[in-house]
Parts: C-alpha cells; structure tokens; sequence
C-alpha cells in the first residue's frame, strides 16, 4: 500500500497527468449544481460541497447506447430487409477522482446485480472493471447523511481504489486497490508517510462525528411484514410526487429501460435510466399495472432497498446512506423516517 | 430563383388542405415559379397545428418553419384558424427567449384562390431564411461552443 | 390566541367532514418544511405556517379528486386553485381552503447560495423581517427580502384570491411586476441565449420533479415525454431532447401557469425553468390582458378566441 | 413647429413672368387665409417638361434640390401654385421612394434628401387645410351671380396614385371654393380636358382647336367666366383667346381667372394686389354686375 | 409493412422538371419500400392497373403515388388501391406536380425536393392505421338559397325528383335578375314569357317551400344533417291573407318609395308589388316610405285592404329548417357605375345602366316600353353603348370578363333599332366575345342586319352639350379620337359579387375569391362542388354567367344533390377523432374547443372522459393540437403520423447524436 500526499497546487497537475491516460471524471460546479464531468484543463475541482448527484453515470451512464443497427436491402428483393448490428462497449480506462466514500461504495450494489456468476451485463462490466475509484472522506456530516445506518462509514473504503483525506494543505492519498496504485506514481506526489498520522486523526475525527446509528438488522423483516398494509404506504407516501429525483440521484438505483429510437434506415438500442416510481415503470403492455399508486411504488423503492434485496444479497442493504434522496427531494420525503417507521410499526395481526 | 442562389435551406411549411395547401396547388397550376427550399406537411387545418410541431421542426434542425392557413372568418371549419392565430402568435413571441431567431417562423393565411399570394409568401419567406442562413443545429457542436462561451462571460 | 391557533382550531373543526386537510410541518433539518396529511386532531398540532412553507400544496389537489380535501394555502397557492377549478379538473365541493395572509417565503436556494452549503443547519429563525440562520455554531442573518423567493418580491395576492376558512387580516398590496427578468434576459445576444439554454439543461436529468411538483400538469402518469404514441421525445438524453421537453411543459402551461414556481424548486440541480413560463405569461397578458388563475369563470385564453383580436395583426404579405 | 399652417412656398418660373397675377393672388389670399408661406431659399427650376423627357434621374434631382433646399425649413410641408411644378415636385418624391432610385438622385445631390415632407398644391391646402366652410366665414363681397366654368387641366390631379388629390376624372376642390366665395359654379364637363399645353408655340392649331372646345363649352353651360389653377392654361385660355376665336370663327370674350384672384375677390382685396388687370379678357363687367345686383338686393 | 412507390411522369408534366426515374431509384431506398417504379400516367386505366398489379405481386401493405395534388387524385387512387383489396387509409399521395415541377425549372433541386416529399408520405404511411367509415341516418331536404333562375331551376328539378325543398329569397318575389329582363339573347325571346311559368311552378309545386323576403341567419351541422335559421323580413302584410289584387297599391298616398325593381327609374308606392308577375304575388310595405311607419299617420292600406291583411306591427321572426344539403344560387349584384367619372354615370341623368335600359324597354316597365329618355322624356335618336364598364379593368379591382355584357349589348342594339326604327346605335368595345351556340351570328346581325356601328375602342368621357352628350373615346382600328353626338348613353356594367356572398359563405364555411365569387371544389371537374360536403353552388354566385349557363348549373347542382340523397344513408369519413381512454383525464379542453359540438363527456368507471361522436366530428384536429397529454387523436393525421413526416425532413438521428 502507497500513502502520498499530493499539495494543493498541484492537485490540477495531477489530474492533468490522470486525463493523459484516463478519462478523468471530476465534481464540478455548474450554476447551482455540482455535478461529475470530465475534467476540464485548468480547471479545479469542486471538492468541498458535496455532488448533487452521484457518480453513478460513470459506470452507468444514464442513456447508454447498447448497440446501432442499420437495415439494409436485399438487392434483389428490396421487400428483404437486412440488418446490421454494431455492439457498443467502452472499456477505455477511466478515473473518478473526488466522489465520497458512500458514492464509490454504491456500485458494489450494482454488481452483485450485473456481475454475477451466472449472468453478467457485458457493457457494465466493460466500464466497471475499467474505472478506479479514488474517494475522499466526509469531515463532517450532513444533516442527511446516515452511511453508519447502512454499514458504511465517512471514510469507507469498500468501493475505493484510492482514498483521500484532505489536509490543511492538501491531500494523503493511499491506495487501497492494487489497481489503484498506479494512479500514485506520479512524480507530482510526494511520499506521504509522515502525514499519514495526521490523515488518521482527522479519519478519527470523522468518525466520531457521526451520530449514533439505530439498529436496522430488523428492517428486512419489518418492511416486508408491511407488504400488505396500504394504509402504511398510503401514509408514507402522501405527500411523494412520484418523481425521479430520488432515484436519478441515488448511488445505487440500477433500474433501467430499453428502448429502440430509430430514424430512416438506421437506429440504436438505448438503455436508459429508469425509476420505479413512475406510473410507466411498470406498466404492462396490457394496460395492467401491478403498482397504481404512489404508495405501491415508494413501498417497491424502500422494501427493495431495505428488505427484497438484502434478503437475497447477504443481508446487505441497497442503500449506501447519502441522503440525496431526501436533501433533494421537492417534497423532503425521508427514508430514513420511513424504515424507522416500518420498524415501530406494530406487527400485523393475521388476517 | 434569385432566393436559391446559395444552396437550398430546409423549410417546413404546415399546410392547412382546405385554404392554403389549395393555394399553393393553384400556384402550381398558375406555373407561379417558386424557391426550392419548402417541404410542405398538410394537414386538415390550422387549428390541428400543435406549436410544438413548429418547435420539434426547428429542434431538429429546420432552417425555417412556415404555417399557413384559410383566412380567419373563413375557416372551412369555421373556428379552427381563431385558435390557430392565438396559439401561433403566443409561439412566435416565445421563440426569442429560446434563443431561437423568431424570424424563423413565420405564419400566414393564404386562400385556395390566392396561388400568386402563395408564390409572394413562399419567396418572401425563403428570401429571408437565406438572408438568416442556415440555423444553429441543436447538437455536440453547438453544447462544446456553448460551453466555450459560458466560461467567456 | 395567535392568527396559527386560530387556524389549527379552524382545521380540527372542519377535520370530522373531511379526508384529510393536507398543511406543512417540520422536515429533516430545521430549514425544510415538508407536507403534512393531517388526518387526526394530534396531526394538526404539528402544522406549522411560516416563511418555510415553501411547497404548493394544490398540486397534490388533482391526486386526490373525488376525496374530501382541506389545503392550506399561501396566496399564490390559490391561484392554483383557480385555474385547477375553472379546468374542471377538481370539484369545488370535494375542497375546504384555509388560508392565512402571506407575508413571503424563503428562496432555499438562495440561502444556499449565501451560506455555501445547507448540509449543515442546526437552527433557522425566519420573520418577515430577517432570516438567521446558524450553521456549524455561527449565525449569520439576511434581510427577508435578500433571501426570499423571487415570485414573493412581485407578489400580488398575498390575501388568498379563494378561501373558505380564512384567518387573520387580509393584505391587499400589490407589488409591480415589470418583468425585468425576461427583458434583461431578452437582451442578451440570441446565440447567448441559445447557449445558456443548452449549457443549462445538459445538467438534466430528466426526473421529471418539475412537472410532478407543477400543479397544472394534469398528465403526469400520461405526459407525453414518456410515451410513443403519440411520440414527441426519444428517450434519448441529449440536451436537445432534454430541452424540448421543457419547451412542451411551456408550451402546454401557455395561458395556465399561475408562476408558483414549482418546476422551478423542485429541479434538483437548480434549472431556472420558471423563465419560460414568465415569457409566455409575459406574452399572454399583453395580448390578451389574462392573468391565469385569478377567475374562476374565464377560459384559459389559448382554450378561446375572439373572431376579432384586439392585439394581434393580421398578417399580410 | 411654427404656426399651425406655414409652408415652403416654390413659386415656379412663370409666376415670375407670364402668370405673376397667379403668384401675387396666391400669396395675396394666403396672407389673408392666415396661410404662411416661406419662399424656398435659392429655389431652382423644377425642369419644367423637357427634363424628365430626357433623363428622371436628372429631373428628379432638379426637384429633390427644391425638397431639399425646404428641409431644414420650420414648416409643414411645400406647396406650389403651379400645377407642373407640383407635379415634378412630387413625381420625384415620388420615385425616390425606391431606394436605389434614391441612392441615384442623392449621388447629385449635395447632401441626401430626407424626402419626408409633404408636397401639395396651394389649392390642395386651401381645401383641405383650410376647407370651404372656413373660406365662406371670411368672405365679405361674395360673387353672388358669377357664372363659372372650373377648369382644372389635365395635370393637377393626374396621374392619381401620385397626385393623391381629389377624384382625377371628375375633381370638385375648386368647385367648392367657388360656391364658398359665392359664385355659381355650372356644371362643366370639361374640368380636366387637355388645352393644348405648350402647343401654343410648335402647333398652334391644336391649341386652338382644344382651348376652343373647352370655351364653347363653358359658353354652352352658361358660364360667364371661367376659372383655373393653372398657368398654361390660363394663358392657352385667356391670352390666345383672339387667336382662337380666329380660328373657330367664334366670338368668345369669356374671362378666364385664377381661382386665387376670385378668392382674393370675395374676401375683399384689392384689384391692384390680385393684378387682375394682367388679364387680357377684361373681366370689369363681372364685377359691376355683381356690385349692381349687390346694391338692388340691399334696396 | 411493405410500402410500393409509384411516381408519376404526369406526360412531361412532372417528367419535364423532375428525373422521375430518379426518384423511384431513392424511393426504393426508402424504409419499408418494397416496390419503387415510375409510371407515365398513374391515373390512367393502365397506371392503376400497374398498380393493383404491383399490390397484389409484392404484396403490399399500403402504397405511395407521387403525382400531382392529394385534392386532384386522392380519392381516384384510393378506391385502385381499394380495389386492390387494401384499406383506403393505407394510401399516401406526394405532391410533386403543383408543388414541384409546375413551380420550378431547376431539374435537380426539383428532383430532390420531389425525393423529399416522397420520403415524407413514406414515413407517414409507415404510421398510417387501416380505418373503416360508420353510416348516418340523412334528412332528405334541400335548402336553396336565392329564387334567381339558377335556384329556381334548382328548386323544380329538386322538387320533381321527389325531395323537398326550402327556397329562400331575399327581396320579396323570386325571378332575380332574369326578371328584370325584356328579351333575352341570342333568341330574342320573351324573358318573363319563359322565366315566368317556372315561377308559378315554384309557387304550386307541393315539395317546395318557399321563403321570400328572407335571408339565411346560420348553418349549423354538417352534410345530411344541417340546421338553418331562416330570417323572415317584417313585410308588415300577412301573406297569409294577402291577394295580392293590388288595391293598396291604387291608394297609397306615399308614392316615392324606392323602386328597386325598376332600377330605380322611377318610383313606386310605399306598399308594393314589386311587378305583376312577382312569385309570391304579395305586398309588402316599404317603412322607410310608408307614412303610417315613418310618422304614425296614414294606415290608408289597411282601410281598404279586402282581407285585412295589413300588420303594422309586424316584426323580423325566424323559422329553423332541417335540411340534408344546401344548393347557393345567390347570384351577382352590378358594378357601381358612378365610381367612373370620366363618363358622369350618376351625374348625367341620360348616362344609365343596362339593366335600367333594360325595364325601359319593358313593356311592363315605367315607360310602358317605350324608350323615353330620363332627363326629358324625348324619345333618343342616337343611343351609345359603352362596354366593360367594371369589367376587365385593373384599375377598379374588376380584372375579370363579366362574359355577357357583349351578347346583352348586341341585343339592346337590335331592340333598340325594333322600338326606334329612325334610331342609330353605337358600341364601343374592347373585343367582341361571343362564344356560345348562335352568339357570334347574333352580334353579326346587330352589326350588319341592325346597322349597329361597333367602334373598337375605350371611351375617354361624356359630358354634356345642350341636350345632348359628347361621347369621345378612341377608335383603335382607325386610329384616331372619334366623338360621338348622343341621346342616351347606356353603361354595359359589369357583374360582381352579391352583396353579402362573402357573409354568407362563412356561415356554409364555404371559400370565396378575392372578389367574392364562391370556390367550386375544382374548376373544370366539381365546377358546382364545394370544399363542404353538402354544399353545392349553381349560378353566378360562382362567377359571372349568362341564362342557360345558370340554368344548367341549377340543374348540375340539382342532380349532384339526388344521387347524393340517392342512399339513404351517408358514410362518414373515418378521419375523425378518437381518445384514448387511458391517456384521457377528463379535463374537457378538448370539449370546450370542438367547433362542431362533436365532444362530449361520458362516465367511465366513474372518470370523466372525453367521447367523439363520430358523425357530428368534421375531422378539423383542434382537440388534437389541444390536448396536452395527446390522448385525442385525430385519425389520419394523428401527432405520430404528422411527426413521422416531420422526422422524415429534418432529425437529427439518434446515431448522428453518437460522437
């Protein structure tokens, strides 16, 4: 393991070395937002405030093309119609440099969805196994931060290649990953083992400033066992305006769409972002829906995140605890006060 | 034609059947010689043209959009034109905060029986369009110049 | 006893003939208010009324047609109202209005903009007077004005324009609306304009929180952005396509939108949506002297015509 | 802007000669209509016929000197006596609505002419600036029983889409700014028929073939005099009338006025300002009629 | 889908300015084209044939012909391609005659704009859905508007086919302008001898009702199925009881009332009948004359009336008829003669109009038939004809042929010679037209028989001397300015538009000229067709014509209108709107919109949601570009199809978007 400590001015050096041989992805500030994009010469990352939205479109863009296709004629009959298809991958080597520790942790949701022994999602791997990770830790929490609720921490490593712990003057940079190592050699980095104890002690610090954290082992459970009672979900949902903001947002969502946009004689297959709170989500092609209302869907989205998938991931629970979903919720539905609920609630007589 | 002098433009014009579609028929059938540019979409009247018609036409990368329909008071079904008028006239005001030249868009009323007022419309418009030139394709070229500027101001 | 208590005991009085009476009360942090659903009298204890109650609460209205509904509103919330009844797209039976004189909300945005960061509030005093707001142990104080809510500094109808339950005294200024904002953006340089658009909305992503926050956008499950037939946006995530959906949400609220600005809040990454609206408002009123949502009985002016228009031209060539 | 009605006054050249009976009435009457008229500064030739037979560009320059000599003068707008200067006058003005036509002119030009002040003959101003009704209020010796044919020429109200005055076939101004000083205007047919114009020097059979025609006519309609806004056919009328008379066999000895001079008449100006001597039909008993019927009415 | 182009060569009509060949070879590049083939005559027998042939051998789902106007040929190709066992609607047509190679002559431009154009109706059939046509029930009435010939002819032929009819007349007696007449050219006959007892038919025939003194005030509905309100004038007399023996007329002391019949030469009572042979042969009072109306004293005619039939009190009432077409013989008004003053039309009291020529020979004119002059009451000696006044004349906005002053003016000439044999007439005129069965011969015989002097050339003014009129103009043959010494100068004044026909066209939702002639839906092939289904046009409310013309037309429009109600039921046309029931919140704008009252609301599962009814749906589209969620459709031309032919011109691909 590397510790290095980069100094502030040269933090944009750096990362003009990084986006010589990687795409670089950085937090940046546009208008009111702070979003990822690919670093710009000379310009410095947003680093302090956190990303309104996750890192997520990295790995998982949200309209990815999975293939073109392109008809063509058969010369001899032009009623036969050929087709042509292209497979879109992108394995080019990628970096995103600045993004939290709970941010980067959230793609460990995606792949025991998308990597799995039996099935693998090719063009998710293709990005995923290609982008490294280097993370850097909350100081402080925001008043909708709840990463110690769901196994994480400020300092998390688990989805890091490379954590950064800001210091006066710059950033301790160790590497956590093998992969992760090469992105220290650069000469702009000094060694950083004498600030290590410093970077420790503000980790420490971190730590600590995270409140306690209530007991969620029950919520699997508790949520499940809320299935039927719509006047719960009813409850929780009333005032949810079933939009994507929560879901767009969010580090782990991995829901998607697929949809062919065609013009002429050529075309592409898209796959899109999706949310389950939508009406269209799961809409039948019959005109069935088997979630109406509101209320059905913001069940699907806490019972999937807190009880469905860990029931059958290890208990591992699909939220990583960032708390866009209720900062930038038009409405402020907060899901921590809903798993809190459901776990409150009084146990279901049987009907 | 003298607008046709530089390469041709692509020109949407919207048509309604009973007035002005009629109109440029007669224009045709009055060998009235007119520009190249124009495409015309008929539909059954103007009142069936949803502004956003013209603003999907010049998204996607029209140089020109043109509407025409019967003379008001005189809509083949009887009302249609009113509500077009309203509509058409909010939409031209719009464009300009789109950043969408409005001179772009242009709306009129043309009757079946007007074929040389159709060839003066159809000149007049495309003459401007010209003198406008082609318009800024809403695309990868576009988003990096916007970008550039953003940062310059 | 205050103009709030006056309003709770209001609100518990009406509750036995209602569903529920839909208000706001404490959120997550002490700087959000959130929607409350007051179904019980111990609900309605917790509603609160101040320069926080930022949501419009007549968006939730449409949702709930054919059930009882009490909402509180804020002045510009019953505009809403009035355009939603005279769509026909609630019952005026099936409602029960409270409302208070308003004196103005908070930008979120804006106090965001002046302290940096919101991740870390721990206590907010607002008046119409100063809003103090301490973070990470220090306080700092703005003038209202400075950080409320644009739409408020042009405010009109502080007095609800319809109300069944109204307390306290009605407020009867009227602030000029010179619509500035347009006109100064207008005079920016067309391909500036252009540009600020698209760099603007590359930064969509496409949750579609401004037309579901938006109270007239009555299709929601059935917006045409999400649908093939009829099929006017791809899927794609271009900024054009991005874009032209706010261009149809413009379009669609032509002569509709009572500026609550909504779309506007709701934009998780800060889009100034609520511009287009203003133009076409703009736009709408001189052409035909119509304000939406302040009449009951008119017709939204692009849903009519006169045979005869008073400012618009024929057009001749 | 000065007094409400003051203008830019382009005398032309034969109010300097052949017609200063019409410049001295003209501006006679408009002193005592309250019309003020400025003398164009420095004016210059409108170029009469012969210029835009030969080149418009040229002549429309020689006129939009005129405009432009008026243009930085405080006044509504410039009017002319002469029905031929008016019309050069505002042919020019006319055509220097096309731009490019313009552009030319501008090019001879010392500086452009801005080309925005009205142009109208003084008739045009009387009638319409003043009216008929404003006229009889002044009169103070109507011509109570003058018989007269109004003859308007062929060019003050022609070609129409230029001239934009009264109707160009049948124009009825000066027929009532007649019955507003008093007199009887017959119903002569006439009133734009050609006289022969400058034919009076290179062929003088066709004037006196078309003057004779229009005499026996107004003669056949009763008319005891006629009246007449133009110069040329004043002359071709009243000075050439012995010529005519020669020629036709005929025996008129009708008096031919400017309407100016019947108007001065009415409101009581004197002969010697209206020069009414300069006319070659005596037109004395006209007036002594009208005094002796004046003075048995008031008996 | 497999779609097959067909590109017309139209002759050289397309084939001149378009490499037809071409594009056949880029449609075939099209998707979904299967078929692609250029055709010389796509309309013709053989062009069809090659078409139903090429459906049934590649076996088509819908077909593409790129040809002249979708007005022109639509439904030719839509019943071939129907016959080829496809569904109507599964037919596009590009325009690329009129709107591409008439208008052009740059062959590549046109060829890719014809490309273009084809691409477009490609992409629209690809969203083109099969449709089927509901039936209607029809009301088997026919309204005929105006009692001139045109609609009188219309009316009996109606009538006698077994339908009813509703004749409405705006002046108080049907015979319009024909009525007027004294002879009619080129046979010289009688005009009231013929016009007559087709008027008295009108009056006994039982299928006909007639309303005169009455305007059409609205048309409500649609083909089949119209509802009109019918203004009926107060006359102040109750028909009803009225005789019509004229004793009121003896008596009435207000003798200068209007006599419009008469042209105005002359005066009548203030109670009249307009003529003796007027249909319905009541009175009617004038209150603009009539003492008792203007000053409350008087009320002579109701002393003496024999039925009482005098109702002072009488006011404007309206009567609402169903009927299931509309037959508009609204005829032509005169041209103002006084707005030329160069001839003193107006001024002069012996400068008149043809038609006041005409009462004066009338027998049963005001002067008995005898040609009096109006100033003097002397019989003329030298009559001057003055031709096209009002017609081919730029100048007053009446560029057209008014088509039967020339043949009135030769009759006039020869009538005038029979009533004057020492008299002497002059024509001047422009050209002669004179193309009809005998009409040359005619204007020969005025000339040569008659001894009419024709002078070919405009006249530059009347005016008076003594008491006569110098008519001076130009004679081009001769080259040289004539002058004519006159007694009577008659003005051959030209047709335009009735007044009101502009008014009246909006109500039938019918189109008009520049000048007000109605629109027939094709000039040479639907010449008494309108643009609205139902609504037929016959007479000079279409353009200046002479008597037979009208007649035939009042005719053709009467046989359009009996096959028409030949079924007893109508098909609708499928291109109507429909919801989708799913998309729809009920809010009801698309209601409020509708034009035609075609939306209503309807309860399902206890939502509001919109529903078409189909028969009363004109297909207009204004709920389409109205309803925000696009839940109402308009078939046909539904939001996806109008895209697709948007899309097919300019989008940007999604693959262009890829970097």
């Amino acid at each position: 393991m590397a510790v290095k400590f980069l100094a502030k001015d040269n933090l944009v050096p750096w990362l003009a070395e990084l986006a010589e041989t990687h795409r670089t992805i950085v937090p940046k500030r546009e208008g009111e937002a702070v979003v990822f994009r690919p670093f710009a010469k000379e310009e410095a990352p947003e680093l302090s405030a956190r990303p309104t939205e996750s890192p997520k479109s990295a790995i998982f863009p949200q309209c990815d093309t999975l293939m073109s296709f392109r008809y063509t004629k058969d010369e001899e009959d032009p009623g036969k119609v050929l087709l042509d298809l292209r497979e879109m991958k992108d394995e080019s080597p990628a970096v995103v440099v600045g993004c939290r520790s709970c941010d980067a942790a959230g793609f460990n949701t995606f792949d025991r969805v998308y990597m799995t022994d039996k099935i693998t999602d090719q063009n998710y791997r293709a990005r995923r196994e290609n982008t490294l990770f280097v993370t850097i830790i909350c100081e402080k929490p925001a008043t909708t931060c709840f990463c110690n609720w769901v196994g994480g921490s400020p300092t998390d490593t688990s989805g890091a290649d490379v954590r950064m712990t800001p210091l006066e003057d710059g950033w301790v940079l160790e590497s956590i990953t093998e992969k992760g190592e090469p992105l220290l050699s650069s000469t702009l980095l000094k060694d950083g083992d004498d600030r290590a104890g410093d970077a420790e002690k503000i980790r420490q610090q971190a730590k600590e400033r995270m409140p306690e954290a209530p007991d969620l082992s029950e919520a699997p459970g508790k949520v499940l066992a809320l299935f039927e009672n719509n006047d719960f979900w009813e409850a929780e949902s009333a005032k949810c305006i079933s939009c994507g903001a929560c879901t767009y947002l969010c580090p782990t969502c991995y829901c998607f769409n697929i949809t062919d946009e065609s013009s002429g004689m050529e075309g592409v297959r898209l796959r899109t972002w999706d949310n389950c709170m939508s009406h269209q989500f799961t809409m039948e092609a019959s005109g069935h829906n088997p979630r109406p209302t509101k209320a059905h869907r913001l069940k699907n989205r806490v019972g999937h995140k807190f009880s469905y998938y860990p029931n059958i991931h290890d208990g591992n629970i699909s939220c990583v605890g960032c708390g866009r979903c209720i900062k930038s919720c038009p409405v402020s539905v907060d899901i921590r006060s809903i798993v809190l609920h459901a776990i409150a609630a009084p146990a279901e007589t049987e009907k | 034609m003298s607008a046709n002098t530089g390469s041709e433009l692509k020109i949407v014009g919207f048509l309604c059947n009973w007035c002005s579609y009629g109109g440029a028929d007669t224009a045709g059938v009055g060998r009235f010689q007119q520009p190249t540019d124009l495409r015309i979409i008929r539909v059954p009247c103007s009142g069936r043209i949803d502004p956003l018609f013209v603003l999907k036409s010049l998204f996607n990368g029209a140089d020109g959009v043109l509407v025409s329909g019967c003379h008001p008071r005189d809509c083949h079904y009887a009302e249609g034109n009113f509500y077009a008028r309203r509509r058409l006239e909010v939409l031209k005001r719009f464009l300009p905060i789109l950043g969408i030249d409005e001179r772009r868009f242009e709306y009129t009323w043309v009757s079946a029986s007007e074929g040389q007022k159709w060839k003066t419309v159809v000149q007049t418009f495309t003459e401007r369009i010209h003198e406008l030139g082609p318009a800024p394709k809403l695309d990868q070229c576009l988003m990096e110049r916007a970008q550039a500027m953003a940062m310059a101001v | 006893m205050s103009n709030l208590d006056t309003l709770k005991a209001k609100i518990k009085e009406r509750l036995p003939d209602l569903d529920m009476v839909v208000g706001w009360e404490q959120g997550f942090d002490p700087l959000r208010a959130t929607p409350l659903f007051m179904r019980t009298e111990e609900d309605v204890d917790r509603l609160i009324w101040n320069p926080l109650c930022v949501h419009n609460l007549a968006t939730y209205l449409p949702g709930l047609k054919g059930r009882k509904v009490g909402v509180v509103v804020k002045g510009c919330d019953s505009r809403s109202i009035i355009e939603l009844l005279q769509e026909k797209l609630i019952n005026r039976d099936d409602i029960v209005v409270f409302s208070m004189p308003c004196e103005g909300v908070v930008s979120v945005r804006k106090i965001q903009n002046r302290i940096g960061s919101l991740d870390y509030v721990e206590s907010v005093e607002a008046d119409t007077g100063t809003v103090k707001v301490t973070v990470d142990g220090s306080s700092q104080s703005f003038g209202f004005p400075d950080v409320a809510a644009s739409k408020c500094g042009r405010c009109q109808y502080h007095t609800a324009l319809l109300s069944d339950e109204f307390v306290g005294e009605p407020n009867n200024e009227k602030a000029e609306d010179d619509y500035s904002d347009v006109t100064s953006f207008e005079a920016r340089p067309q391909e500036e304009r252009l540009a600020f658009w698209m760099t603007e909305m590359q930064r969509c992503i496409q949750c579609y929180a401004c037309r579901n926050a938006c109270p007239l956008c009555v299709c929601r499950d059935h917006c045409v952005a999400q649908s093939r037939d009829p099929h006017w946006m791809t899927q794609e995530n271009s900024t054009q396509n991005k874009w032209f959906f706010q261009v149809i949400h413009a379009m669609h609220l032509a002569g509709r939108c009572t500026e609550c600005g909504e779309c506007e809040r709701a934009c998780p990454v800060g889009i100034p949506l609520l511009l287009l609206k203003r133009k076409l408002n703009k736009e709408i009123e001189e052409l035909f002297d119509y304000k939406a949502g302040t009449l009951i009985d008119s017709t939204p002016p692009l849903q009519a015509f006169k045979v005869e228009e008073d400012n618009i031209n024929e057009r001749g060539w | 802007m000065s007094s409400s009605l003051t203008f830019a006054y382009y005398p032309g050249c034969s109010g300097q000669g052949t017609s200063i009976e019409y410049d001295k009435s003209t501006r006679a009457v408009c002193k005592a209509l309250g019309i003020e008229l400025v003398d164009i500064p420095d004016w210059s030739c409108c170029g009469s016929s012969p210029a835009h037979t030969v080149d418009h560009i040229l002549s429309a320059a020689l006129s939009a000197r005129n405009i432009l000599q008026a243009e930085d003068m405080d006044v509504q707008g410039i009017i002319t006596p002469c029905p031929s200067c008016l019309t050069n006058l505002k042919v020019a003005s006319h055509r220097m609505r096309d731009e490019q036509f313009k552009e030319k002119v501008d090019d001879l030009l010392n500086e452009p002419c801005r080309n925005d002040l009205p142009i109208m003959s003084v008739l045009q101003v009387i009638y319409e600036k003043l009216g008929p009704k404003a006229l009889a209020a002044k009169v103070t010796n109507p011509l109570k029983g003058l018989k007269l044919a109004p003859y308007y020429g062929c060019i003050m109200n022609r070609p129409p889409e230029v001239m934009d005055f009264d109707d160009c076939e049948n124009p009825v101004a000066m027929d009532h700014l007649m019955e507003a000083v008093g007199a009887e205007v017959m119903p002569f047919p006439l009133k734009v028929e050609c006289c022969g114009a400058s034919f009076g020097v290179a062929r003088n059979d066709v004037v006196t073939k078309l003057s004779g025609k229009l005499l026996d006519v107004a003669a056949d309609c009763g008319a005891a005099a006629m009246v007449t806004a133009c110069p040329l056919c004043q002359m071709n009328l009243d000075m050439r009338q012995d010529q005519i008379n020669r020629a036709n066999k005929s025996s008129h000895k009708m008096a031919v006025f400017y309407y100016t001079q019947l108007i001065g008449k009415a409101l009581g100006l004197s002969d010697a300002s209206l020069m009414l001597d300069k006319l070659c039909v005596d037109p004395g008993h006209l007036f002594r009629e009208i005094e002796t019927a004046r003075t048995a009415d008031a008996v | 889908m497999k779609i097959g182009v067909f590109v017309c060569h139209c002759g050289s009509n397309i084939a001149g300015t378009v490499n037809v060949g071409s594009v056949a070879e880029e449609a075939l590049k099209l998707p979904s084209v299967a078929f692609a083939s250029d055709t010389m005559y796509a309309c013709s027998e053989p062009g069809q044939d090659a078409i139903i042939e090429a459906i049934k051998e590649h076996r088509l789902d819908g077909v593409v012909v790129a040809s002249c106007s979708p007005r022109m040929h639509e439904p030719t190709f839509r019943k071939t391609v129907e016959r080829a066992g496809l569904n109507r609607y599964m037919f596009e047509m590009a325009n690329i005659r009129e709107h591409v190679s008439w208008i052009g002559k740059d062959k590549d431009a046109n060829t890719r704009k014809a490309v273009d154009l084809v691409a477009m109706a490609v992409a629209k059939l690809t969203q083109d859905r099969e449709l089927t046509p509901k039936t209607f029930d029809i009301n088997k009435r026919v309204l005929v508007i105006g009692g001139g010939v045109a609609g009188i002819q219309a009316a009996l032929d109606c009538a006698d086919g077994g339908l009813e009819v509703v004749l409405v007349e705006k002046t108080s007696s049907i015979g319009g302008k024909m009525s007027k007449l004294d002879k009619t050219f080129p046979t010289v006959d009688c005009s009231s001898c013929i016009l007559g007892p087709k008027m008295v038919d009108v009056a006994q025939h039982p299928n006909i009702t007639l309303y005169a003194s009455s305007e059409v005030a609205d048309v409500k509905g649609y083909v089949g199925n119209f509802n009109v309100s019918i203004n009926r004038k107060a006359t102040y007399v109750d028909w009803a009881a009225c005789t019509g023996c004229g004793l009121c007329m003896e008596k009435c002391p207000s003798k200068k009332s209007r006599d419009v019949f008469n042209e105005e030469i002359g005066t009548t009572t203030a109670i009249n009948i307009p003529f003796p042979q007027a249909i319905p042969k009541k009175a009617s009072i004038d209150p603009e004359f009539c003492l008792k109306l203007t000053k409350g004293k008087c009320g002579v005619c109701e002393k003496v009336c024999p039925t009482n039939a005098i109702r002072f009190e009488q006011k404007q009432e309206t009567a609402e008829e169903a009927v299931g077409a509309i037959i508009t013989a609204t005829g032509y008004d005169l041209f103002d003669y006084t707005r030329y003053e160069e001839y003193g039309g107006g001024r002069y009291a012996d400068v008149i109009t043809s038609l006041q020529y005409e009462r004066l020979l009338s027998a049963s004119g005001p002067t008995g038939g005898h040609i009096k002059r109006p100033s003097d009451g002397k019989e003329p000696k030298d009559v001057v004809f003055i031709q096209c006044v009002g017609s081919r004349d730029k100048s007053v906005d009446r560029p057209y042929c008014s088509g039967f002053c020339c043949m009135y003016t030769a009759k006039q000439a020869i009538l005038t010679k029979d009533h004057l044999p020492e008299s002497q007439s002059y024509v001047f005129y422009m050209d002669i037209r004179a193309p009809g069965k005998l009409y040359d011969e005619f204007t020969r015989r005025a000339m040569e028989e008659y001894g009419t002097k024709y002078i070919r050339g405009r006249v530059a003014m009347v005016y008076p001397k003594g008491d006569k009129y110098i008519v001076r103009g130009a004679d081009t043959l001769m080259g040289a300015q004539v002058e004519v010494e006159a007694d009577l100068v008659v003005l051959a004044v030209g047709a335009e538009a009735a007044k009101g026909a502009p008014q009246l066209a909006e109500k039938l939702r019918i189109s008009y000229d520049a000048y007000g002639f109605y629109m027939e839906s094709h000039p040479k092939l639907r010449p008494v067709e309108t643009n609205t289904a139902g609504v037929f046009l016959a007479g000079s409310c279409q353009g200046p014509k002479d008597i037979p013309t009208s007649v035939g037309q009042g005719s053709a429009a009467a046989a359009k209108v009996l096959a028409l109600f030949s079924k007893d039921q109508l098909e609708s046309d499928p291109q109507v709107s429909v919801v989708d029931i799913k998309r729809c919140v009920g809010c009801g704008k698309c209601i409020q919109t509708c034009p035609f009252g075609a939306i209503e609301e309807m309860d399902f599962r206890g939502m509001p949601k919109a529903n078409v009814i189909e028969t009363i749906c004109q297909g207009c589209g204004i709920c389409t570009s109205t309803c925000p969620q696009g839940a109402i459709q308009l078939q046909h031309f539904t939001d996806n199809q109008i895209l697709a032919e948007v899309n097919a011109i300019c989008q940007q691909t999604p693959a262009q978007n890829l970097k």
